[in-house]
């Protein structure tokens, strides 16, 4: 059972994957990409990583995946011009995909841990009493307290990013300007005039 | 029995799909981007079966982290993409040499 | 005393030369030819010491010159009997040459720096004889060489004068490249370069084999011939004799100073000088006695055909300078000596009377182009009849002693070089007397043929148009069938000819005087002391030699006086028969058996050739194309190379990339 | 003290760079616009200097903080002076430049900039830093994000959004490797902790061909970093398209964090009988990076483009010091990224500071014709980087490559030297033609200084660093150095 | 007193301050010239000071100074013996007159021009000081840097060809050598060159150190096949900067072989003196012709630098005292002598503004000084006896025949080729009639360039006549150089290069002389 769960999803996930490298229109690719998400959270949970595979479908299927949709959805691309161009790299790429395939593949089979590692035959879930996800908090908050912390830096440096890239202040609208407000001065806007008789006032 | 071997060895696949994607693709920056997503997936996966096997939680960790990053380098590409159309009014790929030699 | 002999020519000749322009034509003259009168009568003394007192050979140090390692040489003078000789000749000729050019060279705008190089080549000279060592003997020897260019360069602005100066002092150096091998080898084998050490050491080595360009050789005989081409260089013998015709292209005097007297005489002081290192090479000596009889024959059959009047007397040097050097090589050193020292009174006689009849001429050299001059110029014909005299060897004047001397001492020497010589050497002697008195009938007799000269008519034109009455004073010349043009040769001024009384006395009785001394079996001995290698046997053996030995050179003398007479008085149109009917053998002689041609064949084309190969197609087409200018196109292929490579596409990068991993993980794998 | 606050304290320069880029995004925002820039820049420095300083008074030694997750010792803290420095230097150098307005009239002067730059520069103090490959690929990504942005940072210039878009795919595509690598690693050791790795790795009795496939596909990724042969195909592309303050600022802080990074991950974590594995692909990484960064480099008309390749070639001579695997080596890598910082930095500088008569400023090297006579001062820095980039004594730049092939010597990596020495001859063939248009062609343009005095101190200083005054900076550089390698490499 | 370093520094500080000089450009160019001037006057005051205080009996390094300001990589150790003097000494004498020449003949840029020099006058007096073998090369390699701007930027025509070709050229060759010497270093842990010559490198290593340290200084020489860029680059540099180049640069590469290559690796050198012999050999003969053909005059003289500069290697491979302190000699009468000759060439260059032979002719009647100068140079450089390059060449063909008589015997031919060529030089030059009108109408020598041209006459003659002022001082280190190679193995060649003396009493030309007695 588990291993037909195993080679469905493995199967479905690099169909999934080759076609959203092959697919001709984009929308389709992301489509895919999707499916290859789901296929995967799927082996993960093979593996006993529930926690993971939830936060793969939200993270992805939910939010990238989505973006990604809605960025080609947004450029109004001609996809038919983009259908042409030779596939100059077909051959030289091929063989080298296929080197490197031919030596990931014999790594993955050849598999040993270094002497002191306790290498398990099989599946072993959290310590007894946790929950993955409760395995998962208790060291995530604790010992990797560093790392966590750096990257929420990571997703704020991304946020920034996006928005010094693609944010376009417009010009002609009408808008708060925070700084601006915080930054008057009653020098700068209050002028007390001495209104001389039938002159009235220089403004 | 499934063992370690065999994620190892869908990793490894999808690895080389992304990989594949990435200079097979002459038409389209997206999918180049997309590809890019199915490496890290590959990644995620490599990690999460290490971190099985081993009966470490790290490996799972890992590949939290690897998920963040990959969210924000998705809205990083994305963003440059973006301005990238802008600028030239096309993601072709080989259409982006403004600069070579 | 020697000191001051030796450098007061340098001393006017570098005041003359940086300031002539300073004191003028007339003071720098007057310093220079001052100053070689006293060097001269400073040699006359020290000669006459030696000669007549039993004065003993010493050397005054000058200064420190070179020391490394094991080498020492220093600035030193020696002076001997040998030296004292060379002393003499060389002073008295310069010193006539000096006064003599006060009239030859009266006209010319930079006297001063003629009269400096005369001063130069005297010191050179000087420099030379007295040396104490080898390496300042070389220092003399490129001296001379030095100021020999520049006085055959002297007229500079003349195209021919500056060849024959460069090829005169590159033809030396070919000498001077033997001589100086010849000085290293002597340094390996003595471990010293002072002559007096050396020839001590002589018998020591004699006998000795070493290693020379890999090959074992007799070292005498390969030191004896290193330096001997040294000599061959300096004294013209056959090979490198080129230079010395072609040196005729220097003012008169210095072809009597340096191309008769003096300076092409260094080579055969030199064997003389060594003579204790030839004595121990049999082989070195058989060379040095055939190659100088060779020379001796070569050099007189060209100069019976040449049309140059000085260069005749050039050839005839040549050929005397082997009569010198088969003496040596003869063993006989003594008459070697002897011949150098009376050649040196009548050739310079000749060669200024030469001067004399060209200045006459305007500077006609052509002798084609002469005749009948003895009445125009009867002091200058009657000198000339005289060194011709002693040059032919015509009895009791000097030649007639020294020549015999030699011929003698090449018989009586018994060996077979010495038994060729002496054939030769009569053969020649008969030559010399054709070709010398060729000159004299030429020259002196028969008709004026000066119409077909061009510096003659432009001389008479000259004085014509312009009023100019140095040389002819009247002006008819429409009507010249006299074959004179309308010239008028005039005879030399005073300070040319009391060099000509001089010398023509010397000529007429130097050979009488001193011929006891310098060949007398016992008196010799006592003469030269040591200074150079005497055979008493073999001077003893001269005396004692058949009676037509003695007779053979005065026959020769007869015959050639007879056959130029017939040819050239008697009947004229023998030699124009002679040049039609045998025309490869005129051209064979008149071209110097084409000596010229064959060097400019053999060494400066492919010189030049190979320069020029070595040049474009080694400098540039080989070494620069292939070394940085190629290592730098390579550079600019890899270069395109790379920018080809970088098309600017993320997938080819990305596929560079992946290639690298590929690459990397397989090297892993191994 | 709780642990966390102990290690709070002992990572000292990244709290305050963490705290300051969240404050100096605050006070960007709340600043009128006009003077954001300025004020959020200032602060930018200020916050790098006090980072700086703060090092000065860090515990000697090795302090491990965060469960083994960060390091602090002599190595980190001398490349972060460094990173920390270039930084400041790269906030400062672009201020004229962000003042400027762009193609389209638009300023690019947007106080995020220094902002990005001090997250890039927490993200690199965080790789020197790193103990765990965990840590390591946080803290590169937390660099290499802000990069991208950079890169494409005038976002209406074709040429940066197409730089930028390079950048971020070969980069994303250079961490997957990374990551892939990192992996493997994990797996065939059993740990990410680097010490932890080396225990493992020496208790292997046989080469393990999946560590060394992790090694590989680890070091791919770190060479994409410090664009070495043949993961730099981006550098030329990038650096041209890249505003100029941006590649100068990649060219000199990033090159070394990345270095650092990959001295301490090869020397720490694969030590013994694997070294041998990596120091061949390092020495054939560094041949190529110097043999490629010198010939491609002769073609180039660009300045820009030249002083990318400047950098390939200068980073295979950095690697040169790693190849060794000594602490000798290591002293020499880091005594070379210091200096060749300061050459990068000063020839960026002089390029920043030229102004064409119109305006706009200078990248093709026959603007630069003449230099010599229109700006004297500026061409004698620039001759002396040049001459200090193509490694002529007595200029500085001649010592860290004496330095790094005395290593390799010292090692018998004889071939290494002499390809190395002969790479640096062609290479100063090029640098040579900079001099040559400076010096010899006559004027073309009559090139202007923006004349900003920040900017012509900072060229100043470094041009008297790599004068050969500056080699009197060596000796104290040395002993720092040592001990800095010290540290990698436990007695 | 750090007399050394001062002398090194000075002229630093002088350039820098030429370099900075306020006023316009007239002012600026005329009192760069007097600073430069007076700073090269005051460099030969010290120079002569160094040597009067000189001790010539020492083989030692003498005005010692020591600092470690720059360890570990090296240290300021600087120090002379009597080589270096004299080295030191040819090029403070030859500096003022550089400044001289380029009194008139340089008007663009002139403070540069000026600095320029000043650093290359310190370069190589730290050259020959340098006493630490990193220092040297320091030294040795700064050297290229203002030489390649001075010829870059103040050249003829084809400067940037031959500046780059100089520049790449030299330092191609001189990497090679600072691999070895890296290594040396290493294993005799000190870059003290006494340290280094005292030490005994393996045999096997050796070889291949010779061959590194012969790269760089083959080049620098130059020697056949590397010779090329010596043309070019004397053909373009301004007349000043052949005279530096010809006179001082070109004798790093003999004063390399002598302090580095002979006593660092005797054995082999002992064992390559075939290699040395046969590319000098070629080097003599191949470039005298080559010379032969020239029609330019700096080319000419280029290429008879080669030829002399083969002479050099001859000699110092001689390894015996003559042979090697007559490459001594020949290297000071070389750099006078060829100096000497691109003045003259630069004299004429300044008035008709070609080098090209055939513009010029008859000389000797409208400059008769100039022409006399010329000669009196032509003759040196053919090495006439009395000049100083007679006397260097006779040792060194001393020497070297004793060594092989093969080489002797071709480098002898280079003496009758070298007639050749300067000697129709010169009848081209100042013999025949003038060309054209405009050299016709050539003024002669002014007062400056006879100040230029007399003291070169001067020390010439000097040399010649009376050497042992110049040899005194360099005989204890060049007896220290012939006692490290004494007894080391020569090559048995197969060419029979060697002179192996038949006789056991011919052994050495010593052995030989004691035995007489």
């Amino acid at each position: 059972m588990a291993a037909f769960a195993f080679y469905l999803f493995a199967g479905l996930l690099l169909l999934s994957g080759l076609m959203v490298i092959t697919a001709r229109n984009p929308v389709h690719s992301v489509l895919w990409l999707i499916l290859a998400f789901f296929n995967a959270a799927g082996l993960f949970i093979l593996l006993g990583a529930e926690f993971l595979a939830m936060l793969l479908v939200i993270v992805y299927v939910g939010a990238v995946a989505v973006l990604f949709l809605f960025v080609v959805m947004m450029l109004d691309i001609d996809f038919k011009a983009l259908q042409r161009g030779a596939l100059q790299n077909l051959p030289l790429g091929l063989l080298v995909s296929g080197v490197i395939l031919a030596e990931v593949l014999l790594v993955a089979s050849g598999w040993t841990a270094a002497p002191g590692v306790i290498v398990h035959e099989a599946l072993a879930g959290p310590p007894p009493g946790m929950t993955n996800t409760q395995w998962i908090g208790s060291q995530l908050y604790t010992r990797y307290f560093f790392v966590f912390s750096m990257s929420g830096l990571i997703l704020l440096a991304a946020m920034v990013g996006a928005i010094v890239l693609t944010h376009r202040r417009r010009v002609g609208i009408r808008k708060q300007n925070i700084a601006a407000q915080n930054a008057r001065t009653p020098g700068g806007t209050v002028a007390v005039g001495k209104a001389g008789l039938g002159q009235g006032v220089e403004l | 029995m499934i063992g370690l071997s065999h994620y190892l060895a869908v990793s490894a696949a999808l690895f080389v799909l992304g990989v594949f994607g990435i200079f097979l693709n002459r038409r389209n920056i997206i999918i180049m981007l997309m590809a890019l997503e199915l490496i890290l997936l590959s990644v995620n996966i490599n990690l999460v079966a290490f971190s099985a096997f081993l009966h470490q939680v790290h490996g799972q960790i890992f590949a939290m982290f690897v998920l963040t990053v990959a969210a924000g380098e998705a809205a990083i590409g994305l963003a440059i993409l973006v301005i990238h159309f802008r600028n030239r009014g096309t993601v072709a790929v080989d259409q982006a040499d403004l600069m070579k030699g | 005393m020697i000191t001051l002999l030796v450098f007061l020519p340098l001393f006017t000749a570098l005041v003359a030369g940086l300031g002539g322009r300073i004191i003028g034509h007339t003071a720098a003259k007057a310093l220079t030819t001052g100053g070689l009168f006293v060097s001269a009568a400073l040699a006359w003394t020290i000669f006459i010491g030696f000669w007549l007192n039993d004065a003993a050979a010493y050397t005054v140090p000058v200064l420190d010159w070179i020391e490394s390692g094991g080498l020492v040489v220093n600035w030193a003078l020696k002076v001997d009997t040998l030296t004292a000789v060379m002393l003499v000749v060389v002073t008295s000729v310069s010193a006539l040459v000096h006064l003599y050019s006060w009239g030859y060279m009266a006209e010319d705008p930079s006297q001063s720096r003629f009269f400096a190089y005369l001063s130069l080549f005297t010191f050179a000279m000087l420099m030379l004889v007295t040396a104490d060592n080898l390496v300042q003997m070389f220092f003399g020897w490129e001296g001379v060489g030095l100021a020999s260019y520049l006085l055959i360069g002297f007229w500079y602005t003349k195209p021919s004068a500056n060849a024959a100066a460069i090829k005169a002092f590159v033809v030396n150096r070919v000498g001077d490249f033997g001589f100086s091998l010849g000085i290293f080898g002597t340094f390996m084998v003595f471990g010293t370069v002072s002559l007096d050490a050396i020839l001590a050491a002589v018998p020591q080595h004699s006998g000795q084999t070493f290693s020379f360009l890999g090959a074992p050789v007799d070292v005498m005989t390969c030191l004896c011939l290193l330096l001997f081409v040294g000599a061959c260089g300096k004294s013209a013998q056959l090979g490198l004799h080129t230079w010395l015709p072609d040196a005729m292209e220097g003012p008169t005097p210095v072809s009597a100073l340096i191309h008769a007297a003096t300076m092409v005489t260094a080579g055969v002081f030199m064997v003389c000088r060594l003579s204790p290192m030839f004595e121990a090479s049999p082989t070195a000596q058989a060379v040095v006695c055939v190659l100088g009889a060779c020379t001796a024959l070569f050099a007189a059959t060209v100069g019976m055909v040449q049309n140059d009047i000085k260069r005749v007397i050039a050839y005839s040097t040549c050929s005397q300078l082997g009569y010198m050097f088969f003496a040596a090589g003869a063993g006989a050193y003594g008459a070697a000596m002897f011949h150098l020292f009376t050649h040196a009174f009548f050739k310079a006689l000749l060669f200024l009377g030469a001067g004399s009849v060209i200045h006459a001429m305007h500077h006609e050299q052509d002798m084609r182009f002469y005749g009948a001059l003895r009445r125009h110029i009867p002091i200058t014909f009657w000198m000339m009849t005289i060194g011709t005299l002693a040059l032919t060897g015509f009895f009791f004047t000097a030649g007639y002693y020294s020549k015999d001397a030699i011929l003698e001492a090449a018989f009586a020497s018994g060996t077979a070089h010495g038994s060729f010589a002496f054939f030769v050497g009569a053969l020649v002697a008969a030559l010399t007397s054709f070709y010398s008195w060729r000159l004299v009938f030429l020259t002196f007799f028969g008709k004026p043929r000066w119409a077909g000269s061009e510096h003659i008519s432009h001389a008479a034109h000259h004085g014509h148009e312009g009023g100019d009455h140095g040389h002819g004073d009247h002006h008819d010349h429409a009507h010249h069938d006299d074959g004179t043009a309308g010239y008028h040769p005039h005879e030399s001024p005073i300070t040319m000819l009391i060099p000509l009384f001089v010398l023509g006395a010397g000529a007429l009785l130097a050979g009488y005087v001193w011929h006891e001394s310098f060949v007398g079996a016992e008196e010799g001995a006592g003469f030269w002391r040591g200074s150079l290698a005497f055979d008493t046997h073999l001077m003893h053996a001269m005396h004692e030699v058949p009676a037509w030995v003695v007779y053979t050179p005065s026959a020769a003398f007869f015959l050639g006086l007879g056959l130029a007479w017939h040819v050239y008085l008697n009947k004229p149109s023998i030699p124009i028969w002679w040049q039609r009917e045998v025309p490869g053998l005129y051209q064979f002689l008149l071209r110097k058996w084409y000596f010229d041609e064959l060097y400019d064949a053999i060494f400066v084309k492919p010189s030049l050739f190979l320069g020029r190969l070595f040049w474009t197609r080694g400098d540039q087409q080989t070494i620069d194309r292939f070394g940085p200018n190629g290592a730098a196109d390579v550079v600019v292929a890899g270069s395109g190379l790379a920018r080809r490579f970088q098309s600017g596409l993320v997938t080819s990068y990305a596929l560079v990339m992946l290639v690298g991993l590929a690459a990397a993980a397989a090297w892993m794998m191994r | 003290m709780h642990p966390i606050l102990a290690s709070i304290a002992i990572a000292g320069p990244e709290t305050i760079l963490t705290l300051g880029s969240l404050a100096a995004l605050m006070l960007g925002s709340f600043t009128p616009q006009h003077r954001a820039l300025t004020v959020t820049s200032l602060f930018a420095v200020a916050i790098l200097a006090v980072a700086g300083f703060s090092l000065l008074d860090a515990p000697a030694g090795r302090s491990i903080a965060f469960d083994g997750l960060y390091v602090a010792d002599d190595f980190s803290a001398f490349l972060k002076v460094i990173i920390l420095a270039a930084a400041a230097a790269s906030v400062l150098l672009a201020l004229p430049w962000l003042g400027e307005r762009g193609p389209d009239g638009i300023s690019f002067g947007r106080f995020e900039y220094p902002v990005l730059l001090l997250l890039a520069a927490l993200g690199m103090a965080m790789m020197v830093s790193a103990n765990d490959l965990l840590s390591l690929y946080v803290g590169l990504e937390l660099a290499a994000l802000p990069s991208y942005v950079l890169a494409a940072f005038a976002r209406n210039d074709a040429r940066s959004s197409e730089a930028g878009l390079k950048y971020f795919v070969l980069g994303a595509l250079a961490s997957g490797m990374l990551l892939y690598g990192v992996t493997l690693v994990y797996g065939f050791a059993g740990s990410t902790q680097l010490d932890v790795i080396a225990g493992l790795v020496q208790g292997q009795a046989e080469r393990s061909i999946g560590l060394l496939f992790g090694i590989v596909f680890l070091l791919a990724g770190l060479a994409f970093k410090v664009s070495a042969v043949p993961f730099h195909m981006w550098t030329p592309d990038v650096y041209e398209g890249a505003p100029t303050p941006v590649a100068a600022f990649f060219s000199a802080a990033p090159k070394a964090a990345a270095l650092g990074l990959m001295a301490r991950v090869l020397v720490v974590a694969f030590p013994g009988a694997v070294a041998a594995d990596w120091q061949q692909i390092i020495m054939v990484i560094a041949i190529a990076s110097m043999v490629l960064g010198a010939v491609a480099a002769v073609a180039q008309t660009n300045v820009k483009r030249l002083l990318a390749y400047s950098s390939i070639a200068n980073i295979g001579f950095a690697l040169v010091g790693l190849a060794p695997a000594s602490p000798a080596g290591i002293s020499a890598l880091l005594f070379y990224i210091s200096v060749y910082v300061a050459m990068t930095l000063g020839s960026f500088l002089v390029v920043l500071q030229l102004r064409r008569p119109d305006g706009s400023p200078v990248e093709a090297m026959a603007d630069l014709a003449g230099l010599s006579k229109s700006q004297p001062r500026l061409a004698l820095a620039l001759a002396i980087f040049m001459f200090s980039l193509a490694g002529i004594p007595p200029l500085l730049g001649f010592w860290p490559k004496f330095a790094v092939f005395q290593a390799a010597i010292a090692s018998g990596l004889l071939g290494l030297a002499i390809i190395g020495f002969v790479a640096s001859v062609i290479a100063a063939f090029y640098y040579l033609r900079l001099i040559k248009i400076m010096y010899f062609d006559e004027p073309a343009l009559a090139l202007a200084s923006s004349g900003s005095p920040v900017n012509g101190a900072m060229i100043a200083a470094c041009a008297i660093f790599c004068s050969p005054i500056g080699m009197l900076a060596m000796s104290p550089l040395a002993v720092a150095t040592a001990r800095a390698a010290a540290a990698l490499f436990p007695a | 007193m750090p007399i050394l370093s001062i002398m090194i520094l000075l002229p630093v500080v002088a350039a820098l301050v030429v370099a900075t000089l306020p006023g316009g450009d007239a002012e600026r160019a005329g009192r760069a010239r007097v600073v430069a001037l007076a700073t090269t006057l005051v460099e030969f005051a010290a120079g002569i000071w160094l040597w009067l205080n000189f001790d010539a009996a020492s083989p030692a390094f003498q005005f010692g100074e020591q600092l470690e300001l720059f360890a570990p990589y090296f240290g300021w150790s600087l120090g002379i013996d009597g080589i270096a003097l004299m080295l030191i000494m040819l090029s403070v004498f030859l500096m003022p007159l550089c400044v001289l020449a380029s009194w008139a003949a340089v008007n663009k840029r002139v403070p540069e021009y000026m600095a320029a020099f000043l650093l290359m006058e310190s370069l190589m007096i730290g050259t020959f000081a340098a006493r630490d073998i990193f220092l040297f090369y320091l030294f040795f390699e700064g050297g290229l840097i203002p030489m390649f701007l001075i010829i870059g930027i103040w050249g003829g025509a084809r400067r940037i060809y031959a500046s780059y070709k100089f520049f790449l050229y030299t330092l191609l060759g001189s990497v090679l050598m600072l691999v070895a010497m890296l290594w040396m270093v290493g294993q005799a842990g000190s870059s003290d060159i006494g340290v280094l010559a005292r030490t005994d490198f393996p045999v096997g290593a050796q070889f291949w150190l010779f061959l590194a340290f012969f790269a760089s200084f083959a080049v620098k020489m130059p020697m056949w096949p590397v010779h090329t860029w010596l043309p070019d680059a004397h053909v373009e540099a301004p007349t000043a900067g052949s005279v530096i180049l010809a006179g001082v640069l070109l004798k790093l590469g003999g004063y390399g072989f002598i302090r580095f290559s002979l006593p660092m690796f005797p054995d082999a050198s002992a064992q390559l003196i075939w290699l040395v012999f046969a590319l000098s050999m070629v080097a003599v003969v191949y470039t005298s012709l080559v010379a032969l053909v020239q029609h330019d005059m700096k080319k000419l003289i280029a290429y008879s630098s080669v030829a002399h500069m083969a002479f050099v290697t001859g000699g110092l491979f001689a390894l015996n005292t003559q042979g090697i302190e007559g490459a001594m000699l020949l290297m000071l009468s070389h750099g006078l002598v060829s100096g000497a000759l691109f003045l003259c060439v630069g004299v004429i260059y300044d008035r008709l503004h070609t080098r090209e032979i055939g513009r010029y002719g008859g000389l000797a009647d409208t400059m008769p000084k100039y022409a006399l100068v010329l000669l009196f140079f032509t003759m040196a450089s053919v090495g006439l006896p009395a000049t100083s390059g007679f006397v260097a060449e006779f040792l060194v063909l001393l020497g070297l025949y004793q060594t092989s008589t093969w080489a002797c015997l071709v480098l002898t031919t280079g003496i009758i080729l070298g007639a050749g060529y300067m000697l129709w030089l010169y009848a081209r030059v100042a013999y025949g009639k003038a060309a054209g009108d405009d050299t016709r109408a050539m003024p002669d020598l002014s007062a400056r360039e006879i100040a230029i041209l007399a003291p070169i006459v001067i020390a010439t003659l000097w040399m010649g006549i009376y050497p042992k002022s110049f040899q005194t001082p360099m005989k204890p280190a060049i007896a220290a150089v012939v006692a490290r190679l004494d007894g080391r193995e020569l090559a048995t060649v197969p060419t029979a290069m060697t002179l192996s003396p038949a006789l056991p009493a011919l052994a050495s030309p010593a052995h030989a002389a004691e035995s007489h007695h």
